[in-house]
């Protein structure tokens, strides 16, 4: 089927809108680059992507759940509470009072165990949503509070202080994930490759990922085509609550202590990753190629601001500003596409 | 919590298991690597160091108050242990109770000393509440560096108070202490505020001169 | 007529849109007190003309003249201070307000800044009085029935003082008794003066009322002429620049073992209105079962029904003898239901996505390949499809939006053809499609009958009954009030039938 | 797809790249908690004009009490070879990894007002005594109160150390004194506003109040309203931190004391130390320096400005 020549502009100027992170990225390194000499030195790129993954991490997720037409707020919340389950487990173990024991796990299981309190967390958002159709932004609200408050029963308030373990229970290692280095490349970094990659092919290639679009796009129209709607909105906040609880693991093991309140506004960078990568807020539109292009947009933002020595207040409100852009951008994306399409159907 | 012998011998074989399994069982409260408590710390200094460095390192009140009434910032200059900013005088005398206050919990009797004009000199804590950390910080034998945060360091100097209030004021009756004559030593925070001049000083020595005799 | 003096003027009007010229420098006329029919196919320029008229859109070359001054109508509010109003094809109403709160949105009748709501149900009372619709002003929009918004919609536009109104196909939602009164009213307001633009698909209903007839064709003005001294075949022939043939005469076919069987279909609305009493039904293969109704017959719930939308209702359906009753509506789907629903933007499409994902989305596992999509499978059987139901695109990859209603409709039916069904539903499959795509869904539905396949086709007009079906249903107030084959039922038979039991109601439709 | 167009150009960069750091002045990189809280703000300004005056360049963050977003300030300095960290840490436990990474990559840290769980990391830990500060401030309460009587407190935030010290100082001293009795205890998370709420609610059961002990001035300033406006003008309320509205309205009897953490002088012996430390190689100082809060009350309020004595 052969394009019509109006449809080769429309579909250059649908990408170049699409591309916009990218392209204020670039400018942004650009720019860096040329003010502060430290900036394009290797170090301190390893230590942006190192910092940008988290976020991006958390902001994958993030992405199916906005593709499905929802949000997570709990995603901070859900880091924390799974950073401070990691924690307990490896610093105090399992204390089963009845027993009079304690459980120490292995460090594969110890991370499996906070992988699954994440994924729990996502799924009584996804139940709460799917199931008892509570509007996402109340349910996930419901659960920040919920899981934050977890997190501050469990550890009491406090840290889980020094957490490598001891080679005696087999709970060593832990620190690796975030510190530790693969081919020069910190594992973090590692672990965004690996979520962004398997976020990009889930999303594209898979019936599931098509299914999110549909389902963001048209729910209606998705069941009435035999979606299982429910089914796809409780995978995708199971999903989100797997990357935070993977971000939790992560910080944990970088700062070798958990710590209950690590992740809190979390989830509004992570919002504002997904929203810069041009995936809109209503739903359906938008990719996770994109999403990492807008968390390299905040992380290179925020290193390059405090490199440069820019007031800290400056910082924050050139952060707002970025993320209003952005929306602006994504508006005038939907009216161009829409014009465009009215234009082509005449 | 007792532990039977084959309840052992099941742990064990737990243990044993150990390997394969993705777990290892402990009983509760096997932790060997808990921190040594303030009690065992003060132990271990309380007789052996503190009090004699109390003792020996002590100034005579009168010479001390005569030395303040002279000049108070040569008198700290002369007598006074610094540590980090604050400063304390390490104190040794004999005098005569004027009056003992035990309206506050923390307790002073107020003590002149020879020659006697029947205005206090020194004030000294004889509970049942001490205030502040004076012994503790005194003698430079109990130093913030060699504790891992401020929590332990306050564990340390309210077990020192503790120690006061066990073995140097519970043989003491207190009330009783009106009129008579008494020997102390101690240390005292080197501030000038109000009279007397040594004021609320804690002591690791409190006793009447009949009892020193 | 010619000599009414002219109202509204567009001269050498062209709009330009990125890659398309939507409009070619068009003339247009608009004389006081007469009804100016607009027609054309779907992507004709239609909507675009009316859009400039309104203020919606400015024109990107020629002129408007009103009252034969040059006016730049640069919003909806300057329209409107001029007397400009337009009622459009989706309602634009809102759910949550009142009738008269919807009738004065925007120009509300104050007393000292506060509103004055009993003036407003007044005025609004007259206004739906003089519509014949006494509905009461203070319920909510959001739940009257589709016609009886229509007419809210109707209302608020006379509630300006309007001297130019634009209806765009205003009578897609209403029955044949709505629709009457419409005209009544259209011929009042000609009375006062009132200008009026009329777009709709229902030819015949356009030669009852227009005073002019202007044709629209890729963008131009193709013909104009008095509605008197025309048919509906010079009209077709204009719109599609070809000379029309006679409608293909069904071939009847011995129908094949049964199929689909619907026994005892009940099903209760929220507030406990019966939506469906007692509905049986079989359709046996190769056939193409005409359900014919007015609005609010039950035609839709029926559909949704099969398709497993309403768990709650009463009674069994059978496929191939084996009962669904119990099954969602994937599960549904891959026992060989399918179903294109009838508000497409509402239901049928995702109009976030691709022509292609459009069309893959309830059969994609029919592309997965070891758990991943494979595109090249995905394509090549979309193409096929768009293929065979000759969907114009420009790209299986661009938006759905970019494609006419009728592709639009077309790449629908395409994504249930892809699931392989045994039984096809659909509902309403030609609103609002041009006559070119409807003439051509027709043929499909036909073919797909003679494949073998059993078709429901759900309906409100008697004409895609007669061009489709083998045997008509007809229902009214959620019954079936008779069955006919497609050969014995009289026109007048089916709108007795259709209109079984109407009088029993309460109040209107 | 988009993904490699992200990387790769920063692979290349990164490649490319090896240029060092700024060649100017030397890097004080200053990192404390937040920048909006007068204290912290008295700390960081404090500290920053001390480095200017010997000659330093200097960088100014804030961590928001989020170990993680200090840790990724600290990658930062390093990546800025800054020559010391001046840090207000964000968890004794949770700081730990960031000052060793600090030092691994040859930066010292001097750490000011809060200290570390570890020993032998950073080059000094200036530590505001906050256990004697909150000891002090409990004496005072309790000489008010005198000596018996139904109180309420507020604590801080259930995650900071510092809140858990404070109230353990509290405690310590209050607990000796048989007639005094804590009636309602809740966290208001050092906010003004949710301080007075919380006052509001806890005298609704319980109007026989007579004081109220805050962890820190923010807090009491909102219990001392909410006290006012329920009527209970005599209730004493004793803060901690010494802010300067505190201070004012202690000597205005609003207040009736709080305990000074001598924030300004902290910072500046910080600085001090690491100048002497960078140009000598060492501080001259033990590592850990407790610093004793000062009791401010009506009768001293006037011998205090902000954070330090006048």
């Amino acid at each position: 089927m052969s394009a019509a020549p109006g449809g080769v502009r429309v579909l250059l100027g649908s990408y170049l809108f699409r591309l916009r992170a990218l392209i204020v990225l670039v400018a942004l390194a650009v720019a860096f680059a040329a003010l502060s000499p430290a900036f394009l030195t290797t170090g301190n790129l390893t230590i942006l992507v190192k910092h940008v993954a988290i976020n991006a991490i958390l902001a994958v997720g993030m992405t199916f759940v906005i593709l499905s037409g929802g949000i997570d707020l709990s995603v901070g919340s859900v880091a924390g509470l799974a950073g401070i389950v990691a924690g307990g487990l490896i610093h105090s173990g399992l204390v089963l009072r009845s027993f009079g024991v304690v459980v120490y796990l292995h460090t594969w299981l110890v991370i499996l165990v906070a992988l699954a309190a994440g994924a729990l967390v996502g799924g009584v958002n996804g139940g709460l949503i799917a199931a008892l159709r509570v509007p996402p932004f109340i349910a996930t609200l419901g659960t920040l509070y919920i899981a934050r408050g977890a997190a501050l029963l469990i550890s009491g308030g406090g840290t889980f202080p020094n957490l490598t373990g001891e080679p005696a229970l087999g709970n060593t290692g832990f620190l690796s994930l975030g510190s530790g280095t693969v081919l020069g490349l910190p594992v973090p970094i590692w672990l965004m490759l690996a979520f962004a990659a398997a976020g990009v092919f889930v999303a594209h290639r898979t019936p599931f990922g098509r299914r999110v679009y549909a389902v963001g796009g048209n729910e209606r129209a998705a069941e009435l085509s035999g979606v299982r709607v429910p089914w796809i909105q409780f995978a995708v906040y199971v999903i989100s609550g797997v990357c935070a609880a993977t971000v939790g693991l992560i910080i944990a093991a970088q700062l070798a202590a958990a710590h209950p309140a690590t992740g809190e506004t979390f989830e509004l960078n992570a919002i504002a990753a997904v929203v810069l990568g041009g995936t809109s807020l209503m739903g359906g539109r938008g990719s996770v190629g994109g999403t990492i292009a807008g968390a390299f947009v905040i992380g290179v933002l925020a290193d390059g601001l405090i490199l440069m020595g820019v007031s800290e207040f400056w910082q924050i409100v050139i952060k707002g500003l970025v993320i209003v852009l952005a929306v602006v951008l994504d508006q005038m994306q939907q009216r161009y596409m829409r014009r465009a399409a009215a234009a082509s159907r005449s | 919590m007792m532990w039977k012998p084959h309840a052992m011998a099941a742990l064990a074989l737990l243990g044993g298991y150990g390997s394969c399994a993705p777990w290892t069982v402990r009983p509760i409260d096997s932790g060997d690597h808990a921190p040594p408590t303030a009690a065992a710390y003060v132990d271990s200094i309380w007789a052996a160091k503190l009090v004699p460095a109390v003792r020996n390192g002590a100034v005579d009140a009168r010479a001390l108050l005569d030395a303040m009434a002279a000049s108070p910032s040569a008198a700290r200059t002369r007598y006074a242990h610094c540590e980090s900013g604050d400063c304390y005088f390490l104190v040794k005398g004999e005098g005569r109770v004027l009056s003992v206050d035990t309206r506050s919990r923390v307790g002073l009797a107020l003590v002149d000393v020879a020659p006697f004009d029947r205005r206090p000199d020194v004030s000294i804590q004889i509970g049942p509440v001490l205030r502040g950390n004076s012994l503790r910080d005194a003698t430079g034998l109990v130093r913030f560096t060699d504790f891992v945060n401020q929590l332990q360091f306050a564990d340390a100097g309210n077990e020192i108070n503790d120690r006061v209030l066990k073995t140097v004021l519970a043989p003491v009756n207190a009330a009783a202490l009106r009129g008579r004559e008494i020997a102390f030593a101690g240390a005292v925070a080197a501030r000038e505020q109000g009279l007397p001049p040594l004021a609320e000083l804690v002591p690791v020595e409190l006793m009447t001169m009949e009892e020193r005799r | 007529m010619s000599d009414r003096e002219i109202v509204l003027q567009a001269r050498a009007v062209s709009m330009q849109y990125p890659g398309t010229l939507a409009l070619d420098r068009v003339d247009f006329t608009l004389r006081r007190g007469t009804v100016a029919a607009l027609i054309g196919e779907n992507g004709a320029g239609k909507s675009t003309l009316v859009k400039i008229l309104a203020g919606i859109v400015q024109p990107t070359g020629g002129a408007l003249l009103l009252n034969g001054e040059e006016v730049a109508l640069r919003s909806v509010r300057d329209a409107d201070a001029r007397g400009i109003e337009i009622i459009h094809q989706e309602l634009n109403l809102c759910p949550n307000l009142s009738v008269a709160e919807n009738i004065f949105l925007g120009r509300e009748l104050t007393v000292g800044g506060v509103l004055d709501v009993k003036r407003q149900e007044e005025r609004a009372r007259e206004l739906l009085a003089r519509l014949e619709h006494p509905i009461d002003p203070a319920t909510p929009v959001g739940g009257l029935p589709l016609g009886q918004q229509q007419i809210v919609e109707i209302a608020k536009a006379l509630a300006r003082d309007v001297r130019v109104l634009m209806m765009d196909e205003p009578t897609s939602a209403l029955s044949a008794a709505e629709i009457a009164v419409l005209f009544r009213i259209i011929g009042d307001l000609k009375a006062r003066g009132v200008a009026i633009v009329y777009i709709s698909h229902r030819l015949e209903e356009l030669l009852g009322i227009a005073d002019t007839v202007s044709v629209l064709r890729d963008g131009r003005m193709v013909a104009e002429a008095a509605a008197d001294t025309v048919d509906t075949r010079w009209i077709v022939e204009r719109m599609t620049g070809r000379a029309s043939g006679a409608p293909e005469a069904l071939e009847h076919r011995a129908p094949g073992r049964e199929l689909l069987r619907v026994e005892g279909l009940s099903l209760k609305s929220e507030s406990g209105r019966p939506l469906l009493s007692d509905v049986s039904l079989r359709l046996r293969a190769g056939e193409v079962m005409g359900i014919y109704g007015l609005m609010g017959a039950g035609r839709t719930e029926l559909l949704e029904c099969l398709m497993g939308l309403h768990p709650e209702m009463a009674g069994s359906i059978f496929l191939d003898s084996k009962n669904l009753s119990a099954m969602g509506t994937s599960r549904r789907i891959a026992h060989g239901l399918a179903m294109a629903p009838e508000d497409r933007q509402v239901s049928g499409l995702v109009r976030s996505l691709s022509v292609l994902a459009n069309m893959t989305v309830s059969s994609l596992d029919r592309f997965t390949r070891g758990g991943w999509l494979s595109p090249a499978a995905e394509e090549a059987a979309a193409a096929k499809a768009a293929n065979e139901l000759r969907i114009k695109a420009p790209g299986l990859r661009h938006s759905i939006e970019s494609l006419s209603g009728g592709n639009q409709q077309k790449v629908v039916i395409a994504k249930c053809l892809l699931t392989e069904p045994r039984v096809l539903l659909l509902d309403e499959p030609t609103r609002g499609v041009d006559v070119g795509a409807k003439r051509e869904i027709h043929a499909i539905v036909r073919r797909l009958a003679a494949a073998g396949m059993g078709i429901v086709l759900a309906t409100s007009e008697l004409e895609e009954v007669r061009a489709t079906a083998d045997r008509v249903v007809v229902m009214s107030r959620g019954r079936v009030t008779a069955e006919f084959a497609a050969s014995e039922a009289a026109d007048d038979a089916l709108a007795l039938a259709a209109s079984a039991a109407l009088e029993e109601r309460p109040g209107r439709a | 797809m988009q993904i490699r167009r992200v990387i790769l150009p920063l692979m290349i960069a990164a490649l490319c790249g090896c240029g060092s750091g700024a060649k100017g002045p030397k890097l004080i990189a200053i990192i404390t908690p937040s920048n909006d809280n007068p204290f912290f703000k008295a700390e960081a300004d404090t500290a920053a004009a001390r480095a200017k005056e010997l000659g330093y360049q200097v960088s100014v963050n804030s961590h928001d009490d989020d170990a993680h977003k200090q840790d990724q300030l600290i990658d930062v300095a390093i990546a800025n070879q800054a020559a010391a960290i001046i840090l207000d840490n964000a968890g004794a436990d949770a700081s730990v990894a960031a000052v060793r990474k600090a030092k691994a990559a040859g930066i010292p840290s001097f750490l000011i007002d809060r200290e570390i769980n570890a020993n032998g990391i950073a080059v000094s830990q200036i530590v505001s005594n906050n256990y004697q500060g909150a000891t002090l401030a409990a004496q005072e309460f309790v000489r008010l109160m005198g000596e018996k009587g139904n109180y309420l407190e507020l604590t801080g935030r259930e995650s900071d150390t510092n809140a858990a010290i404070r109230a353990r100082g509290f405690h310590d001293v209050l607990d000796k004194y048989d007639g005094l009795k804590e009636v309602g205890r809740q966290s208001a998370n050092w906010s003004q506003t949710e301080a007075y709420q919380k006052i509001e609610t806890m005298i609704q059961g319980n109007r026989n109040i007579k004081g109220v002990i805050a962890a820190n001035d923010t807090m009491a300033v909102g219990a001392e309203a909410a006290l006012k406006n329920a009527g209970l003008d005599k209730a004493i309320v004793v803060g901690f931190d010494g802010s300067p509205d505190a201070i004012a309205s202690v000597k205005a009897g609003g207040i009736k004391a709080t305990v000074l953490q001598p924030a300004a002088m902290i910072a500046r012996m910080a600085v001090d130390q690491a100048h002497k430390y960078l140009t000598t190689g060492s501080t001259g100082a033990p590592e850990k320096q407790s610093i004793d809060c000062e009791l401010v009350t009506p009768a001293n309020a006037d011998q205090f400005g902000l954070f330090g004595r006048k």
